[in-house]
């Protein structure tokens, strides 16, 4: 545009090439991690694929690749997770109301606060300490389902408790308000109100929470989660093993089919994941589409 | 202070409780330390809209807030004086809050209808009162007095919030409505509309007062004159004089007044 | 309803028994007791076997606890453990079920080890050992620098190994290259040409396309580890027994009971399935003899 | 709009109807009593002129409460502002009438002279009409019927200035007749000033109709 | 104050007495909101019996541990042989370990998880976006053995390529799986908080005739620099805390190294060994395991406080 | 305030002024016509009466402005509804000021007659006066000089009376001099017209000030 | 529509050019396929404030963005006709649209000072367009400018934050003014803040008038009747009147005008 003098529009381009470098960096680097994930993902499965299959899913551990499964595994993650949401989603989203909603400003929700955000960064070895101390030992609950997810339940609640509280934090004060001005009580307000209007990011933190619980290896090991289970857990007192500490197993056998045999496990233990992002992001959708 | 020059105590006294649905007697509001309310006392008329207007952070949304006892949510907030409402001062140690809260409603500045259906929007606050008789019937009257019925009587199960903003606060004012207040307190109702929504709502204001006593805060003056029958001109926390509306807009008695009103302040 | 019928249909005691038999402890040892395990339950189908990793130590810390029944172990209970177990009245019994070599091995690109002295070894891994490069073992050997590979101070592969070359268990140079997972070993190795590390028997047998293994002279010439010389004992002294722990009070159980003696039957056979070496019969037989003792 | 402003500017227009009515009544019994020589009539009109002035009042604090309370603009403000001075000229035509009652009574009180026809009966017609007609303007936004008042005040002020030639006739010709003669002529100078006052009406629903000064266009 | 009048007192119809006005009063004690008060309060008790737990179990033994080694040897003491004959309780070394590793993986996760929130907060249109969202969250989900072997069997090979003398197990690719498992971490929450940048601030920028490159970096980036700061030191507590991919990537070889191609130890790694491994519980080499975690559990307290402090200051300057 | 609104506020403050002063000028000349007898203080009259005409239509456009643009309310809008109609009050008395200056045009062509001394003297300088001070009131808000100037009308009431007397007396004495003395009646009765427009900007000083409407009030 | 209905062809280009900074030629502006603006013709005079009014979605906020080019942000926005600024279409293929926000400056609605302290927020964009002058001095006679300089003078280097609001207007305004741009675009620059401060802008502009060529959109109409010159009125995308704003408001020449304008809509 020959609105400037020439110095100033050799300037200018200088800016525009500069702006658009800087774009093509960063998209650059997205992709590349996004590939970065194919690559991981491919390498899982060229090697795992040719195992997967309805036995694989249906057996129980065994000392002949072909015969092994992931069943009591798969099972037993599954029994650990419902436990583990089935304790730390209430527990933790009452914490963040109790901060968020009932405790005043005061020194002791401060200390709870901070509290909190340093467990967040407590490694998950030191929770399998703690677990075996408390759970398997204190209160010999045994090398249970229960101590399982009671450790793995305390390891991500710092993760539900701050989501949970950012969630009812961006819950408008108006909705409250207006509540109150109807003559609620503030339990009536929290439940019909905050709660389902903080539910989607309160899901986004479960989701992460129990993304990592689902990964975790060394805490479970810790406690003392088995790794030969023929047998499926029948309720949180019996024993079980977990899909990580199965592909742990596998993955340090001497045979190559048992490396093999961990890919597979890997990408069903994925699949799991997959499939409870997917429901819990079902569900986010449809409580944000109901209250739009 | 008199607010009957010419008549004797005990007229006063009947007077006031006949027409007077509120009365504020010394009310005096801090926040910890600070005082943001300085002795007011006036009267709110039963059936009349009144009127707080006065510069930002004068103190107008705290003194509305102490009437439905909403500065209780506000940390350190503390209210000194009598609000006498049925003859009871509202900051009595018997009060039961939540019921102050059902009998003086309330409209605020954003609409901010629950992310709730219509229809649940305005059944929530009477069912959870113990209000037994047709959720229909009052979801319909409740609309009708809003005079939004006939914009959402085919929709009351959509989300509220696909409403307009107008729509919106007109629905909050119907949630209030619900719930049969004595008294509709709105604090800046319109200040987040267009123009348009904003002449619906006064409209709508003016025919409620047949049957609501309103007191609404507004920082826009013209919107205080247009509606209000009473207006009360707050200044850094004291009342400065309160008074019938034309008057204040003609021919107000305090200079502060005058010159706020002209706009010579700040 | 199936297991139900299946009892029903009667059969031998075993089918009838219930109850948890709960083993842990070693990695060395795993293969071997899920192994047994997964045949028990064709014989004990209502009876539930688990079968822990977490290595001898933490193993014995459980047994200890009297928390399983068994333990898994790659090594011989310590003087600390056994004091604890008097201390806690636990009486045991240890049970060898198999060997395991360890194996020396190099990169397969190595061509000029030939063989390695037991002294050598001592040389290269005792504790403050100067050998940092391959000639200062042999000085015709190239003057390339040398890199040790061995399994985590904290297993029992690495215990046997510092207290037969070393003479002290744990005794050890610190500058190697250590990884808990012997696999991790092997990837190490064969990706390095002038590396040289030990590991367990099987890993060996596994990777033998990947890998050099080295023999050993212990005095009576360079051996090779095979299944022979380990079963025989020439492959000496890198070749130890592992065992199994059995805490007797367990054995009033009669699942424990019947699973144990299982163990023993079968060992020797599910051993070597697992790439272990079976003991001679007659230790397995000792052991029977001692359990039917109790 | 503003249902309440909508309201308030209906009760404007039927005040400022009321009060024409009244004037025009004003006016009529007026001009009855300079015709029929009745006191009655001037007491009607002394009665009138106080409610017209009360009227006027009242008009003009509504019209200052609806300016500070509703702030009109456009058409609005125009019809606001012109209520403002048409109530002005409302009440001095009240004054008008007063005063011509009063004169009226003074000539009760002698010989009735003859005079121009004219002026006993166009010029009150005329005037009437014209103070009818303007408000009927005002009310229907009629441009051209303000318009015709406009025409007609020539008509008024010619036969006042006849009215004048006249008076000085009947006082030259007669001396003991000056009082009277002289008071006629004020009566005809009031009625003129009436339809002065309506053709200001009328100018100003010109003005507020098509929003243009026309009262100096002359 | 000022006069009052009211006119309007003769004429108006005075309305009906309220509805028999039902008193005001309060009624009774709400039990149930209190017991629902108690039990969230009990709640949230939790997390500070949790965190009384750690530290009680930690420092019991801990303070075993100095009966026998003297705090002196144990935090300036630069070899870590505990297991070996003889020992020696340096811990140094492992703290060195955590500490490459995690700056190593810092340097990673941290540009170019930045980048990644600037692609997709500020270029990716709203569709792109939520793909590659939830793509860079699954990384987040996978499990961290996973991420280990994928060291040790594709980075490290691919970094043998390009340094040759790079060892099997080395810190750098031990940093680097971190980085990319910590890398979604910072990429999505940062993208949440530039994305809560208000858009009226962007325009601002360009209405000055700013390049999108200027407005990104110089008013975007800083405007949500408390967001995306509590996404790194998020990102910095899980890479201290990572266990099994260092434990499996970088080996487990106490060392004080300066090269990240050499094998480390870092303190989790360490945690791991022994509490996996053969050592028997009671004596010195089994202490050393809560010495190694208390230290860590007070390492990463003061990382915590220290952010929480460079969080509330950036809050204040920014809000 | 806003600066523009003040800015406005003070300019019509001005043009009121200018107008008051114009008008003042036109009365004064329209007494030395009729005192003086010359044609010069007639022509000027009449120029001045065209500037009032046009200032006054220009002081009514911006009363609109101010109210349409920045909508007054309490002392602002009084002022402007003050302005609006002592605007119309100043042009109405520079009508009257014309009347006068046409009187004593037509008053030149005849012999001149003697007659009170009041109406020579007192009346035009008590007339002045009262525009002066209703003037100077509205410009200082000065409520006791407004109540000065309502005051004085009685006196000009009373000289315009005794006029009326006058008239018919020398009339009746010389009925050659009718006309003559119908047009002085005329004159005073224009003045006695002014000095009520005063009045009425008197009280329209109190009513904006004070807040009260007192035109009805005796 | 003619602007100068007394005057020839050849005279209304000669005052155009002298007097018009920019001219808008049957603009027309898509989102998609819906059209916003329908076919707008005007001309922006040199030294004047214009006031774009219209009821919501009218399209004020679109034409006013296209302005400066502020609509290249939004997906799918299109302008079609012709906006010429010094003798360029600003939507021709040679021009540079960071050039075009250079020279034709905007303030929004809502304050929207840099998280930085009040120094950066005036010296940064002069700074990246290559300004190498004093930035003290340059800080210090756009803070004048935008009457915020006594206010501030003292903690230059706190955070803009800080601010009220009318404050933090007054700073963009003033950054606004530190790229010295030959037009100024408000896009309801009032509407977030309290009656004071307000009037402190609109005096503001008031002075800034005689420098700089300012269009304002704003939702209120008492706000266009107080400080604009001119005042075009918009509805549902046409340009339904251009006119002096006092015709607007005391005469308009539209009927619809007139209704919008008195209130009767809707
Ligand atoms: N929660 C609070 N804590 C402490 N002080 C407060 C609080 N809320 C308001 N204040 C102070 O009390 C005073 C009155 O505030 P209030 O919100 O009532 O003013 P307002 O008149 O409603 O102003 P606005 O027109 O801006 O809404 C102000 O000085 C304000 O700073
Ligand atoms: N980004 C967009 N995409 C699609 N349509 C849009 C977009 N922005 C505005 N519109 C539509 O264009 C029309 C004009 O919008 P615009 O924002 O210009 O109105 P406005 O007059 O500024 O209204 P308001 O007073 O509410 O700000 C509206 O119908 C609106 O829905
Ligand atoms: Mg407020
Ligand atoms: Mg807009
Ligand atoms: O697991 P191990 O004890 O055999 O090393």
């Amino acid at each position: 545009m020959p609105l400037t003098t020439e110095q100033e529009s050799r300037h200018l381009e200088k800016r525009h090439r500069k702006a658009r470098f800087f774009a093509i960096f960063c998209a650059a680097i997205t992709w590349s991690s996004v590939l970065l994930l194919a690559v991981l993902l491919y390498q899982v499965s060229i090697e795992g694929f040719r195992w997967l299959d309805w036995q694989f899913i249906s057996s129980f551990p065994s000392r002949f690749p072909e015969r092994a499964g992931i069943k009591s595994a798969l099972v037993g993650t599954i029994w650990l997770i419902s436990l583990v949401a089935l304790i730390s989603i209430p527990v933790g989203v009452s914490t963040a109301l109790y901060l968020e909603e009932f405790a005043g400003k005061g020194k002791i929700s401060k200390i709870i606060e901070v509290n909190v955000a340093n467990l967040a960064g407590v490694p998950s070895i030191v929770y399998g300490i703690l677990g075996l101390a408390i759970f398997v030992r204190f209160f010999a609950l045994e090398r249970s389902l229960i101590s399982g997810a009671l450790t793995m339940s305390l390891l991500i609640l710092p993760v539900i408790i701050i989501a949970s509280r950012e969630a009812i934090k961006t819950v408008p004060q108006g909705i409250r308000n207006a509540a109150y001005s109807l003559g609620a009580t503030k339990w009536q307000t929290t439940w019909a109100h905050v709660l389902p209007a903080s539910f989607p990011g309160i899901m986004t933190g479960v989701i992460l929470a129990l993304s990592r619980s689902i990964g975790e290896t060394a805490p479970l090991i810790m406690i003392g989660a088995m790794t030969f289970v023929a047998f499926l857990p029948e309720g949180p007192m019996d024993s079980f093993t977990a899909m990580p500490i199965q592909i742990y197993n596998w993955v340090s056998r001497p045979q190559e089919e048992f490396h093999e045999l961990a890919a597979a496990g890997i990408i069903v233990l994925l699949a799991v994941l997959l499939a409870m992002n997917a429901t819990a992001i079902f569900i986010r959708n449809r409580t944000e589409r109901r209250m739009k | 202070m008199s607010q009957f020059p010419d008549s004797t105590l005990a007229e006063q006294n009947l007077q006031m409780s006949k027409k007077s649905v509120l009365e504020l007697r010394n009310v005096n509001i801090f926040y910890s330390d600070n005082q943001a309310v300085n002795d007011v006392s006036f009267n709110i008329r039963r059936n009349k809209i009144t009127a707080i207007i006065g510069p930002s952070g004068c103190g107008k949304s705290t003194l509305l807030r102490s009437l439905n006892r909403m500065n209780d949510f506000v940390d350190g907030a503390r209210v000194e004086g009598e609000l006498i409402f049925s003859n009871e001062n509202l900051y009595g140690k018997e009060v039961d809050p939540v019921e102050v809260r059902r009998r003086i409603g309330m409209v605020f500045q954003k609409p901010n209808p629950f992310p709730k259906s219509i229809y649940n929007n305005i059944s929530w606050g009477p069912l959870i009162n113990g209000y037994n008789g047709s959720t229909d019937e009052l979801v319909e009257r409740s609309l009708k007095q809003a005079a939004l019925w006939e914009e959402v009587k085919d929709r009351l199960h959509e989300s509220a919030l696909n409403l307009s903003g107008g729509q919106q606060q007109r629905l909050c004012i119907a949630r209030a409505l619900a719930m049969e207040p004595e008294v509709l307190l709105m604090d800046e109702p319109c200040s987040a509309l267009d123009p348009i929504s904003t002449a619906r709502i006064e409209d709508l204001l003016f025919e409620l007062k047949s049957s609501y006593t309103i007191v609404i805060v507004t920082h826009n003056m013209q919107q205080a004159a247009r509606i209000s029958d009473y207006t009360a001109f707050m200044e850094m926390g004291d009342l400065i004089e309160f008074n019938v509306t034309k008057k204040i807009f003609t021919r107000p008695a305090m200079k502060r007044t005058e010159e706020y009103v002209t706009g010579r302040f700040g | 309803s199936q297991q139900d019928e299946s009892q029903e249909a009667g059969a031998t005691g075993a089918a009838a028994l219930s109850g948890v038999v709960s083993l842990d402890g070693s990695s060395t040892v795993y293969p071997i007791s899920e192994a047994v395990a997964e045949e028990f339950l064709a014989v004990a189908p209502r009876v539930r076997v688990t079968v822990g990793v977490s290595g001898t130590g933490g193993g014995f810390k459980k047994f200890l606890a009297q928390e399983i029944d068994i333990n898994d172990a790659s090594r011989s209970i310590k003087d600390s453990e056994i004091e604890q177990a008097v201390a806690s009245g636990i009486d045991y019994l240890e049970i060898p079920v198999a060997y395991d070599g360890l194996s020396v091995v190099i990169n397969s690109n190595n061509d000029w080890v030939d063989y390695l002295r037991v002294e050598e070894l001592q040389l290269i891994w005792q504790p403050g050992s100067t050998v940092d490069s391959w000639d200062d073992i042999r000085p015709e050997w190239p003057s390339e620098p040398l890199r040790l590979y061995g399994p985590g101070t904290d297993s029992g592969t690495f215990d046997y190994f510092t207290e037969t070359i070393n003479g002290e268990s744990g005794a050890s140079r610190p500058d190697y290259t250590a990884s808990e997972d012997d696999n991790v070993l092997v990837q190490g190795i064969s990706g390095d040409e002038f590396s040289l590390g030990f590991f367990g028997f099987a890993y060996y047998v596994e990777n033998m396309d990947k890998l050099k293994v080295v023999p050993i002279d212990g005095g009576n010439g360079a051996i090779i580890p095979s299944a022979t010389t380990i079963n025989n004992g020439t492959y000496s002294p890198l070749s130890r027994p592992i065992f199994i722990y059995l805490n007797t009070a367990s054995m009033a159980r009669p699942e424990v009971n019947e699973f144990v003696n299982f163990y023993l039957e079968n060992a020797g056979v599910l051993a070597s399935e697992v790439g272990y070496i079976a003991l001679p019969d007659d230790l397995y037989q000792e052991a029977k003899d001692k359990i039917s003792a109790l | 709009m503003s249902l309440h402003l909508q309201r308030d500017l209906e009760k404007l227009k039927k005040e400022i109807l009321k009060l024409g009515t009244m004037v025009e009544s004003a006016i009529n019994n007026a001009i009855l009593a300079l015709n029929n020589r009745e006191m009655l009539y001037v007491d009607e009109v002394l009665r009138l002129e106080d409610h017209i002035n009360e009227m006027e009042v009242k008009i003009e604090e509504d019209c200052l409460k609806i300016l500070a309370l509703h702030q009109p603009v456009a058409g609005d403000l125009r019809f606001i502002v012109v209520s403002l001075k048409v109530n002005n000229d409302l009440e001095r035509m009240g004054d008008f009438a007063k005063n011509i009652a009063k004169r009226a009574r003074e000539l009760m009180q002698e010989e009735p002279i003859s005079t121009l026809p004219e002026f006993v009966n166009e010029l009150p017609n005329l005037v009437r009409t014209m103070v009818r007609n303007s408000l009927d303007a005002l009310v229907k936004l009629d441009v051209s019927l303000a318009r015709e008042v406009i025409a007609m005040d020539d008509k008024v002020d010619e036969i006042n200035r006849a009215m004048y030639q006249e008076v000085t006739r009947v006082a030259k010709e007669n001396a003991s007749k000056t009082g009277v003669a002289i008071s006629l002529l004020s009566t005809s100078r009031y009625m003129e000033r009436i339809g002065d006052l309506s053709t200001n009406i009328a100018e100003d629903v010109i003005f507020m109709v098509e929003g243009r000064v026309i009262r100096h266009d002359d | 104050m000022a006069q009052e009048e009211y006119p309007d007192a003769a004429g108006a119809s005075q309305p009906a007495e309220s509805p028999a006005a039902r008193s005001i009063k309060k009624s009774g004690v709400l039990w149930g909101e209190l017991a629902i008060k108690s039990w969230l309060a009990s709640c949230s008790f939790i997390s500070i019996v949790t965190t009384a737990a750690i530290v009680i179990l930690l420092l019991s033994e801990t303070l075993n541990f100095f009966e026998n080694v003297s705090p002196g040897e144990f935090f300036f003491g630069t070899t870590w042989t505990p297991l070996f004959e003889p020992s020696s309780f340096g811990v140094l070394p492992l703290v060195w370990g955590t500490l490459i590793v995690t700056i190593g993986a810092a340097l990673i996760a941290i540009p170019t998880g930045l980048a990644s929130a600037i692609y997709l907060s500020e270029y990716a249109s709203d569709r792109m976006r939520s793909t590659i969202k939830p793509v860079l969250e699954l990384l987040a989900g996978i499990p961290t053995v996973v991420y280990g072997y994928f060291a040790l069997t594709f980075v490290t090979p691919v970094l043998r390529n390009v340094f040759p003398d790079i060892q099997v197990f080395n810190a750098l690719s031990a940093a680097i799986v971190v980085g990319i498992m910590v890398l979604p971490m910072v990429a999505t929450m940062s993208d949440n908080a530039l994305r809560a940048v208000p858009i009226s601030l962007r325009q601002g920028a360009y209405a000055l005739g700013a390049t999108s490159y200027e407005v990104t970096t110089r008013v975007v980036v800083p405007a949500g620099l408390s967001g995306v700061m509590a996404s790194f030191l998020l990102a910095i507590s899980r890479a201290i805390g990572e266990t099994m991919a260092v434990t499996l990537a970088a080996g487990q070889t106490p060392n004080m190294s300066l090269s990240m191609f050499e094998s480390i130890q870092t303190m989790t790694s360490y945690i791991v060994q022994v509490s996996l491994g053969d050592t028997p519980s009671g004596g010195v080499a089994y202490q050393t395991l809560f010495a190694v975690a208390t230290l860590l559990f007070a390492i990463t307290l003061v990382i915590n406080i220290i952010s929480q402090m460079i969080l509330n200051r950036f809050r204040e300057v920014y809000e």
